[in-house]
């Protein structure tokens, strides 16, 4: 499977190539490349069947124990058929959509990648190799929701998805880490198996929060659910790939996968029915709400998706089961409306439901697929979508008020089915919408597939699909014997019954879908306060707030950064000493001050009162004259504490620094004194405190200092081994050498550096 | 006869006195620094006065240590002190003149004016009024005064 | 002298300190110079003060006798110094670069060109 | 600062600073002193001179070498007779001074880079004996014999003339520059 | 070849062929070719001072062969030698781009010796074994770059540099005040020896260690940029040509880093009781500020040079948490920031060298001009931002998980948080550089440079090299992983390395 | 304490009181040539100062200190004067 | 002139080397190091008998001349002494333009610092035309400038020409 992974990310990686070398039949290898991948997941069929799982084990970061391991069972193999098969519809499909665009290389180079991406997410057993790919279809849903980057909208919507499934990301791979280190384990098949651990670890609870917070802001459930509706920027194929059919059932498929695992304690089970309830009812109502096609399209998906976690939250058996043929079922119907989406606003120009009307004259190819799909979303025998629904119904009889939730969607759906599958097909409109005469081949062909698949499906839903989908509902609920029994028809149960109610209250919303609009329009304020408003709001919010934060922080003043540093370095040595508290013995000191010599005192008064000059003096002259003042008198310490090589090179160096003065500053202008006026105060006290300290250090070490060893080996060996008796001078040229190679290369830096700080003037010649 | 003089005591004796007389002289310039009245006379006093006096100080050292390496090196000193200590003096004292730093009253600046005019260095020939319109300048400019010579 | 001296250091230290937060140039390089000023003679008194002998073998000996100066912070501290003149030197030349530039030594208006532009 | 006084002294001064500064150098193994301070003061010389004369004239006096041979090709080229005229043309002697025949020169500048270079490579280099006999970098190789002010020479005497050169060339190549602004 | 050799050689190659350079002064064209000669050697150099690494983990030589704590150590483990092939590489790929990114004045006026003796100090920082030998590398890595920042001296680049060198200039003050206390109180300068004293528990000194650890953390910590003392960092970082601003930015903050990492597990670790969580906190707040401050920009490389200060947040986050997974993790997080953040200037640079602005708000329509530089600059943020499988991501991960593992629960949220708004400016940038048309207003004001293709290719190829380098950190992340581990090894369990520089006798 | 040390430690006390009084020359100027002499005279008493610290501590290797100053010290007054001279003009 | 300095240089030199060369026997006092310097220097002069004997007859002269100096040294040293010491001043200062006889560019600088040596004189500046030396002194006698002028070109100016002739 990692040759499938690998093969995927090839044909990602050469499209844009054979995009150029092939122009438009571009297509035709990467249609085959999912096919072959479709190929190869069948192949691994009759095994999973069995009810082993295929597993295979690649090395990658061992260290970190993040390998690539995969594993095929039901649940992976469901998905990745599902993936490679509507892969290569999509690829189909896209050839045609997006016929004749210059992008399309690239267009196929990010779907391909999400492909595999997504294969690799389901077949993934290691925990991090699945965040891994989760991550990158996330970036590859970045890059192709802005497939269209020259619109705003495209590259606002691509971001907004971006960020929020990111933050998701982030929050997964925290919940992922505290999972294994609770479970001490990298796999979900190990995880599995320390469940018991995984429950009672105080992590438990902090990792669920963290991996439902990565699943829902993937699966688009409600807050989080804002993001999607905005992906519709995309091109259509990417709304009906990514946006319904697969990438956001990532979330379900890791809750899917998880479930086994984390399900049991209450707090799995009610924030996953709460989360998936309200978005379920949420995404319903707000479909409904809107005229565009494809954002009906996309507000459903988020209904269904509710309903999916909804199921997963119910957590028994009967709701996996539902939840895994609804989840079939809804990828095959809303697939194939997308792409007829995508077909009609291919030949019309516009995706308004206003404008839309008749238009099975001349799409009657599409026209057929769509009814055909809303036959099944609305849950009508003998379609998959029935029986998804039926199960849905029986999943939910339990509890009311989840009934109500299914029975609100259901509705809903079936509206919204009457008005993809009738309305704008079928029913006739006052006017008559403008379609672009020639019909393609390519944009009907794969909802077509679609559509008839998810009315064969329905149809053999009992023999065919059984085994796998069995396979998978055994791995959700991790029971290898539980037996999936399906079929169309129950019988007369109190479900059947509810499916029929729910046909007709549809129909009935479907009708009175004009006099609802009119009213809906008092709910528009409400959008402002949404979650779409506040991402917007604080996004806004953090933009401004970071800016005039870091103007506040950063303002462009020196003094205010060393002042920052001053105060985190007094602040902290102050706190070291104030905990530390080392005493100085100050009964020594003073006896120590009767040693001090006049003239010692003499030269240390002068510098000090140089100092003070130096602070009011005005003349840039006289301040250098008092800089070398105090120069000459550090010197002169060097030299009455026994460091004549010091001194002479301070005298040197004053003089030299005294020379450069002058070279360099005769053209300044005069000199402005600039009072610092308040803020004097607290400079001055800063640099008090500073001084302080730093005499404190000073008297501190003298105090503690210890006897050197240096020093005595250096006395002994200077002259007989280093061949000097100038200690010092032995120490810069032999022993420690390499210091003062560093100390001659700095020379040469700054000489270098002043030569062309002087010389090199971008006016004169070369650019900036 | 002959041991009874104890050269080591004579040579610190005289060594002594060398110094002494070196400080002496450092000790009347720096005063002369401070009392004297105008630039030309202070500078005037002070140059020879440190440089004699380091000289004296200096053979007071080479005495003492009696040593030809100590005596070279203090031969060297006061030989480079005699020769920068002129050239420094002069090459201030022609700077403050082009700068018309004023001279003290009474000086007499006769076969000077001559000189002075030719450089254009007429004006504030007045130690008084120099400072005056110094202190004039500052006052107008504020803050901005910046080197006053 | 242990006791007094550093006392002068740390006076260095803040007048160093004081005069880097000025938003005059010329002060700051002023300040720079008294801050590596201060930090070489920190060097110098905490690595601990030897009246009279300095750390140079006589004639006589072929090994130094007591009382000789620590070597050690002496050659650290020519390494220092000598380091701390090449950043001098060109921290002055920048500020003259600086000046010819933008026509002005406050540290405020350089910002506020720049910032402009 | 066109005074005759302060650049005549600075004119007689100058080879004094000189040899005080090698001086310096090489007693500084032993003594006070050393090639940074020897190489300070050489340049302090050099910085006086331009001060004095301009740094022009600096580089004119004491960075151009004229370097002095024979036009066309001499029968006794290779006769002592010529590498003894060519040497005293080349050092204390005019070149007009030493034969009658056409003395032809070449002007060398001694550009201060150059000398920073050198010196770094000096004192580099200096570590290297000690690889080549198989110890580490740096390993000090001595001369047997002592030479009078000099002291003994080794590797550590070389790496020392490479600081001298190189704090001479440095602060020459930033005086120089700065005088030119 | 002897390790005497294989570790002064580092520091030789850079100065020697600064050297030549030197020699060639002026003459642009051999100065280049002098220089990428050393480079190459440098890069070879490195290599074989990893091999040997790896085979004996401590090397060390004794420069002046006088015994250990007396003379000057140099000594390589594995985080040396990871250091110093990263800055050989980059070294490279700079020199690479720079024969095309970079005006020929500059170059003239001693590009090329800089930067090699930049890298010289690089070097030195990376071997050296010796306290004050490190501070004398530092100041010759600082004075490079003050003389790299300032050359050419533009307005912007003049103001940044002032700031830049006041503040490293009181940094260098304190860190020389550090190693005087340092040796004051333990008479010794060898950090192995050092490290032996401070492990003693009896040593009357050792009380006072923590003070002196205050100024090499204000010190150092100025360097590598951590919290409140990254001012100076996004001041000038931005303002240099990217040629220069490319090899600084990826590499001397992390040198800084480096030398933290180093001292604070050699040294430091008498007061971890109160050094970690201080280290903590300032983590988080390096890393949340520099990513705000990114946040704010409208600028492509004042961008960069915010996340350079965030970055430098989760390799502080390693040390705070100090354990081996959490110190590997810091390892991982500096050697590939080096390669993305180099990277991700020279890719500012050549989008710069065409359209001739930095300005998000001018900049526009590469996706569609130039898809192999957007392809580039793709997957170098994306790996800056952690996306995983990119390098970003594995640093990220270790550091998350050994946060996670030692309880620093609010420290792994606050990097979580932040590694999402660096995906957030990352992809800002992509957005307004990348997708967003060209503004029409600019279109008619700035012209667009002419493209010559072999000189665009020449661009690319440093920026090809590094991203490959990246892409293999990231998809094969198993060798730096094991290196990183290694190398936390190394620093955690100090015998091998106190036992090879100390017992390493003369050589007679 | 012999005569000798009695003069030096006399001769020190007296070298800081010129130090002093240099040092008042220099703080009340009152003109720029002013201070710089104050300085010229202020390197001599340094260069006195650190000869009698020779003789002090008998350790001649401070002469040499001493030589390099009365060498150079006046490149500082020097120096001054051209400042002053480029100013000006 | 030349020459004799570089006599002299060598000389020191030479005394210096013999010094530091170990195993030295003689005494290190100052008394024998001026002996020693003598005997350099008389060989010198030996040697330069036979091509450049001009040069050393100006020995004795050079001898003369630093003794003058010493004198005119210490003698206007005590003067301005006495001067700083008591309460009043006896000050005239006075600027006098000195004509020059030197020409060369050393004898002008020698004779200004040997001026500017001198307690009591300064030299201001030299005319463009190199012919007035500009002085500043402290003490003119009665007013009478002249006499000071002949002093001077008697003391200094004629002394220097001599040796530099
Ligand atoms: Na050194
Ligand atoms: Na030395």
């Amino acid at each position: 499977m990692l040759y499938a992974i690998l093969f995927g990310l090839l044909m990602a990686a050469v499209a844009p190539l054979l995009h150029r070398l092939l122009g438009r039949w571009v297509a035709v290898p990467m249609v085959l490349a999912p096919l072959l991948l479709l190929g190869l997941y069948f192949s691994f069929m009759p095994e999973v069947l069995q009810g082993h799982a295929v597993v295979q084990r690649h090395t990658w970061v061992p260290e970190l124990d993040i390998n690539l391991q995969f594993r095929l069972d039901g649940l992976s193999l469901l998905f990745a058929l599902l993936i490679s098969f509507f892969g290569a519809l999509v690829m189909f499909y896209a050839s045609g959509y997006l016929e004749g665009d210059p992008l399309l290389g690239r267009f196929y180079l990010f779907l391909t990648l999400f492909m595999t991406s997504m294969l690799g997410l389901v077949t993934s057993d290691n925990i991090f190799g699945l965040f891994v790919f989760w991550e990158l279809t996330s970036i590859s849903s970045y890059l192709l929701i802005g497939y269209k980057q020259a619109e705003k909208e495209a590259r606002v919507a691509a971001w907004q998805a971006l960020l929020v499934t990111g933050l998701g990301g982030l929050a997964l791979m925290a919940g992922l880490i505290l999972l294994s280190v609770a479970g001490d384990s990298y796999t979900f098949s190990g995880l599995l198996e320390r469940r018991p651990e995984v429950l009672e670890h105080p992590f438990y609870l902090p990792a669920v929060v963290l991996v439902l917070l990565g699943c829902f802001t993937k699966s688009a459930q409600f807050p989080f659910h804002f993001w999607l509706p905005n992906a519709m920027a995309a091109p259509t194929p990417v709304s009906a790939y990514l946006h319904s059919a697969t990438m956001v059932k990532a979330g379900i498929y890791l809750l899917a996968r998880l479930s086994p695992v984390l399900s049991g304690p209450d707090v799995w089970h009610v924030s996953l029915m709460t989360a998936g309830g309200i978005t379920a009812v949420l995404g319903a109502v707000l479909a409904l709400q809107h005229t565009d096609l494809k954002a009906i399209l996309a507000y459903t998906t988020i209904s269904a998706l509710g309903l999916l976690v909804t199921m997963l939250g119910i957590g028994t058996d009967e709701a996996m089961k539902a939840m895994l043929v609804f989840l079939l079922a809804h990828a095959l119907y809303k697939g194939t409306l997308f792409l007829v989406a995508g077909g009609i606003d291919h030949r019309t120009g516009t995706r308004d439901l206003n404008r839309l009307f008749s238009l099975g004259k001349h799409m009657r190819y599409s026209g057929t697929a769509a009814t055909l799909a809303a036959l099944s979303m609305a849950g009508v025998i003998p379609f998959l979508g029935f029986v998804g629904k039926e199960l849905l119904y029986e999943a939910s009889l339990e509890n009311y008020l989840l009934l109500g939730i299914c029975l609100v969607t259901g509705v809903a759906f079936v509206a919204v089915a009457l008005i993809m599958g009738y309305r704008i097909f079928w029913h006739k409109g006052e006017e008559k919408t403008q379609v672009h005469p020639h019909a393609h081949f390519r944009l009907y062909f794969p909802p077509l597939v679609l559509a008839f698949g998810g009315l064969l499906l329905g149809l053999l839903v009992n023999s065919q699909a059984l085994p796998l989908l069995q396979q998978g509902v055994r791995t959700i609920t991790a029971d290898p014997s539980l037996e999936l029994k399906l079929s169309l028809w129950h019988g007369f149960t109190p479900v059947l019954g509810l499916s029929i109610l729910t046909l007709l209250l549809g129909l009935a919303l479907y009708l009175a879908l004009p006099w609802l609009g009119q009213r809906a329009a008092v709910l528009q304020p409400l959008y402002r306060v949404g979650p779409d408003a506040a991402y917007h709001k604080l996004f806004e919010l953090f933009l401004h707030g970071s800016k005039s934060f870091i103007l506040w922080l950063q303002d462009g003043h020196l003094r205010s950064y060393v002042m920052y540093i001053m105060f985190f370095f007094c602040g902290l040595l102050l706190f070291i000493l104030w905990r530390d508290t080392p005493g100085i013995d100050f009964n020594d000191r003073i006896y120590q001050l009767q040693e001090v010599r006049l003239y010692e005192l003499v030269v240390l008064f002068l510098v000090i009162s140089a100092l003070v000059y130096l602070l009011g003096t005005r003349s840039r002259l006289t301040s250098i004259v008092v800089m070398g003042l105090i120069g000459y008198s550090s010197a002169l310490f060097y030299i009455l504490f026994g460091a004549p090589d010091v001194a002479a090179t301070q005298f040197l160096i004053e003089t030299l620094t005294v020379v450069i003065f002058v070279l360099l500053l005769h053209k300044l202008p005069a000199f402005i004194y600039l009072s610092h006026q308040f803020m004097k105060y607290k400079f001055i006290a800063i640099s008090v405190v500073f001084g302080a300290l730093m005499t404190y250090v000073m008297l501190l070490v003298q105090q503690q200092a210890i006897p050197s060893q240096l020093k005595e080996y250096y006395g002994k060996v200077s002259y007989l081994e280093a061949h000097g008796r100038n200690i010092v001078n032995v120490i810069l040229v032999d022993f420690r050498g390499l210091d003062t190679l560093g100390e001659i290369t700095v020379l040469a830096v700054a000489a270098l550096g002043i030569f062309s700080l002087l010389r090199l003037n971008p006016e004169k010649g070369g650019k900036p | 006869m002959e041991q009874s003089i104890d050269w080591v005591l004579v040579k610190e004796v005289i060594s002594c006195f060398f110094i002494l007389a070196g400080v002496v002289f450092m000790l009347i310039a720096s005063i002369g620094l401070l009392r004297f009245p105008d630039f030309y006379i202070r500078m005037s006093a002070i140059t020879k006065g440190s440089t004699l006096g380091l000289g004296l100080i200096l053979l007071g050292m080479a005495i003492y240590f009696n040593q030809p390496g100590v005596l070279l090196k203090v031969l060297a000193i006061i030989g480079f002190t005699s020769i920068t200590a002129p050239v420094a003096a002069h090459v201030i004292g022609r700077t403050a003149v082009q700068n018309r730093i004023p001279f003290w009253e009474k000086t007499d600046l006769e076969e000077f004016r001559a000189y002075l005019v030719k450089a254009h260095l007429e004006q504030h020939i007045s130690h008084d009024k120099y400072l005056e319109e110094k202190a004039k300048k500052e006052k107008e400019m504020g803050d901005a005064a910046g080197d006053t010579v | 002298m242990e006791t007094l001296l550093p006392l002068m250091v740390g006076t260095l230290f803040a007048a160093g300190l004081y005069f880097i937060l000025h938003r005059h140039l010329f002060k700051v390089i002023l300040g720079l110079i008294l801050f590596g000023l201060a930090t070489n003679l920190f060097l110098f008194v905490i690595g601990g003060l030897t009246r009279g002998g300095s750390a140079i073998i006589n004639e006589e000996q072929t090994v130094a006798v007591e009382p000789y100066a620590d070597p050690v912070p002496q050659a650290l501290l020519l390494t220092a110094i000598v380091i701390g003149f090449g950043i001098q030197a060109f921290s002055i030349v920048l500020i003259r670069r600086v000046y010819m530039t933008f026509k002005s030594n406050n540290l405020d208006e350089l910002q506020k060109e720049n910032e402009a532009q | 600062m066109r005074t005759i006084i302060f650049a005549t002294a600075i004119r007689y001064l100058t080879p004094l600073f000189l040899l005080f500064s090698v001086y310096i150098l090489f007693r500084g193994h032993n003594h006070p002193g050393g090639g940074f301070i020897g190489g300070l003061i050489g340049s302090i010389a050099f910085v006086f001179h331009a001060l004095a004369h301009g740094s022009d004239h600096t580089v004119n006096t004491y960075f151009r070498l004229k370097l002095y041979s024979q036009e066309g090709k001499q029968p006794e080229h290779a006769s002592p007779q010529y590498m003894w005229d060519l040497v005293r043309a080349n050092t204390w002697k005019r070149a007009e001074e030493v034969t009658p025949v056409n003395w032809r020169y070449y002007i060398v500048r001694v550009r201060p880079a150059y000398m920073m270079a050198l010196g770094l490579f000096l004192a580099s280099i200096s570590g290297v004996p000690g690889l080549l006999q198989g110890k580490p970098y740096m390993t000090a190789s001595w001369l047997e014999l002592e030479i009078p002010i000099i002291g003994t020479l080794g590797t550590p005497t070389l790496f020392d003339a490479g600081v001298y050169l190189l704090v001479l060339g440095m602060v020459l190549k930033m005086v120089f520059t700065m005088s030119k602004e | 070849m002897p390790s005497d050799l294989l570790l002064v050689l580092p520091l030789l190659i850079p100065l020697y062929g600064a050297l030549l350079c030197l020699a060639f002064w002026q003459r642009e064209q051999w100065m280049a070719v002098m220089a990428g000669l050393a480079q190459v050697a440098w890069l070879l150099c490195a290599f074989m001072l990893m091999r040997r690494v790896l085979a004996l983990e401590v090397i060390a030589t004794q420069v002046g062969n006088w015994p250990a704590p007396y003379g000057i150590t140099l000594a390589a483990d594995v985080f040396s030698a990871m250091m110093l092939t990263s800055a050989a590489i980059i070294g490279l790929a700079v020199y690479l781009f720079s024969l095309q990114g970079l005006d020929v004045t500059r170059r003239r006026f001693g590009y090329y010796p800089l930067m090699l003796l930049l890298q010289m100090g690089v070097a030195g920082v990376c071997l050296t074994g010796d306290l004050f030998n490190l501070y004398v590398w530092f100041e010759v890595l600082l004075i490079c770059c003050f003389a790299l920042l300032s050359l050419g001296g533009g307005k912007g680049q003049l103001e940044g540099a002032i700031k830049y060198v006041t503040i490293n200039f009181l940094a260098s003050g304190l860190l020389l005040s550090g190693v005087g206390i340092t040796y004051s109180l333990f008479g010794s300068l060898n950090l192995a020896e050092l490290a032996l004293l401070v492990r003693q528990p009896e040593h009357p000194n050792l009380p006072l260690l923590s003070m002196a650890s205050v100024f090499f953390l204000v010190g150092f910590g100025i360097k590598a940029a951590i919290f409140p003392l990254f001012f100076w960092l996004p001041a000038s970082y931005h303002t240099p040509p990217v040629a220069i601003s490319s090899f600084i930015a990826g590499l001397i903050t992390k040198t800084g880093m480096y030398t933290l990492i180093r001292l604070f597990t050699l040294l430091f670790v008498s007061d971890q009781g109160f050094m970690l969580p201080l280290l903590a906190i300032l983590s988080g707040f390096t890393m949340l500020i520099g990513v705000i401050g990114a946040a704010a920009q409208t600028d492509f490389k004042k961008i960069l040079s915010f996340h350079i200060i965030s970055q430098i947040g989760y390799m502080l986050m390693g040390l705070a948490i100090y354990t081996p997974l959490a110190i590997a993790g810091s390892i991982f997080f500096i050697i590939h920031n080096i390669f993305v953040k180099t990277n991700l200037f020279l890719i500012s640079g050549v989008v710069a060298q065409r359209y001739r602005t930095f300005s998000l708000k001018k900049l526009g329509g590469v996706y569609l001009l130039q898809p192999v530089l957007s392809v580039l600059f793709l997957l170098t943020a994306l790996s800056l931002a952690g996306t995983p499988p990119l390098s970003g991501f594995w640093g990220k991960l270790m550091l998350a998980r050994a946060g996670l593992e030692a309880g620093n629960y609010t420290l792994v949220a606050v990097s979580l948080c932040v590694s999402l708004i660096t995906l957030f400016s990352m992809t800002k940038i992509w957005n307004e550089v990348f997708w967003k048309p060209r503004p029409v207003a600019v279109k008619k004001d700035i012209a667009m440079a002419p493209i010559n293709p072999l000189r665009l290719w020449q661009l690319y190829l440093p920026i090809v090299l590094l991203l490959a380098f990246i892409l293999f950190t990231g998809l094969y992340a198993r060798p730096l992983v094991r290196l990183s581990e290694r190398a936390a090894n190394g620093l955690l369990h100090i015998g091998t390395y106190t036992d090879t520089v100390l017992s390493n006798n003369r050589a007679k | 304490m012999s005569i000798f040390q009695i003069t030096l430690i006399i001769a020190m006390v007296m070298l800081s009181i010129c130090l002093l009084l240099t040092a008042i020359r220099f703080a009340i100027g009152p003109t720029l040539p002013d201070r710089v002499t104050a300085f010229d005279l202020f390197v001599a008493n340094v260069i006195g100062i650190i000869v009698i610290y020779t003789e002090l501590t008998h350790n001649e290797d401070f002469i040499d200190v001493a030589m390099i100053l009365s060498l150079f010290g006046f490149l500082g007054s020097i120096s001054f004067a051209f400042y002053i001279m480029r100013i000006t003009k | 002139m030349k020459l004799l300095l570089l006599h002299i240089m060598l000389a020191a030199a030479v005394v210096y080397t013999y010094f530091q060369f170990p195993g030295a026997r003689v005494p290190y006092t100052a008394l024998s190091t001026t002996l020693l310097f003598a005997a350099v220097f008389l060989l010198f002069w030996l040697g330069s008998y036979f091509y450049r004997r001009s040069y050393f007859r100006k020995v004795p002269k050079l001898a003369y001349f630093i003794a003058f100096f010493l004198k005119e040294l210490l003698v206007a040293n005590l003067k301005i002494a006495y001067d700083i010491i008591t309460p009043n001043y006896r000050l005239q200062p006075t600027v006098f333009a000195l004509p020059l006889k030197a020409s060369t560019d050393l004898e002008i600088t020698l004779l200004a610092n040997l001026i500017g040596l001198t307690p009591g004189t300064i030299s201001l500046d030299v005319s463009d035309d190199r012919s007035t030396l500009y002085v500043h002194t402290l003490y003119l006698r009665h007013g009478d400038v002249e006499q000071l002028k002949l002093h001077i070109k008697n003391g200094f100016e004629r002394r220097i020409l001599e040796l530099t002739a």
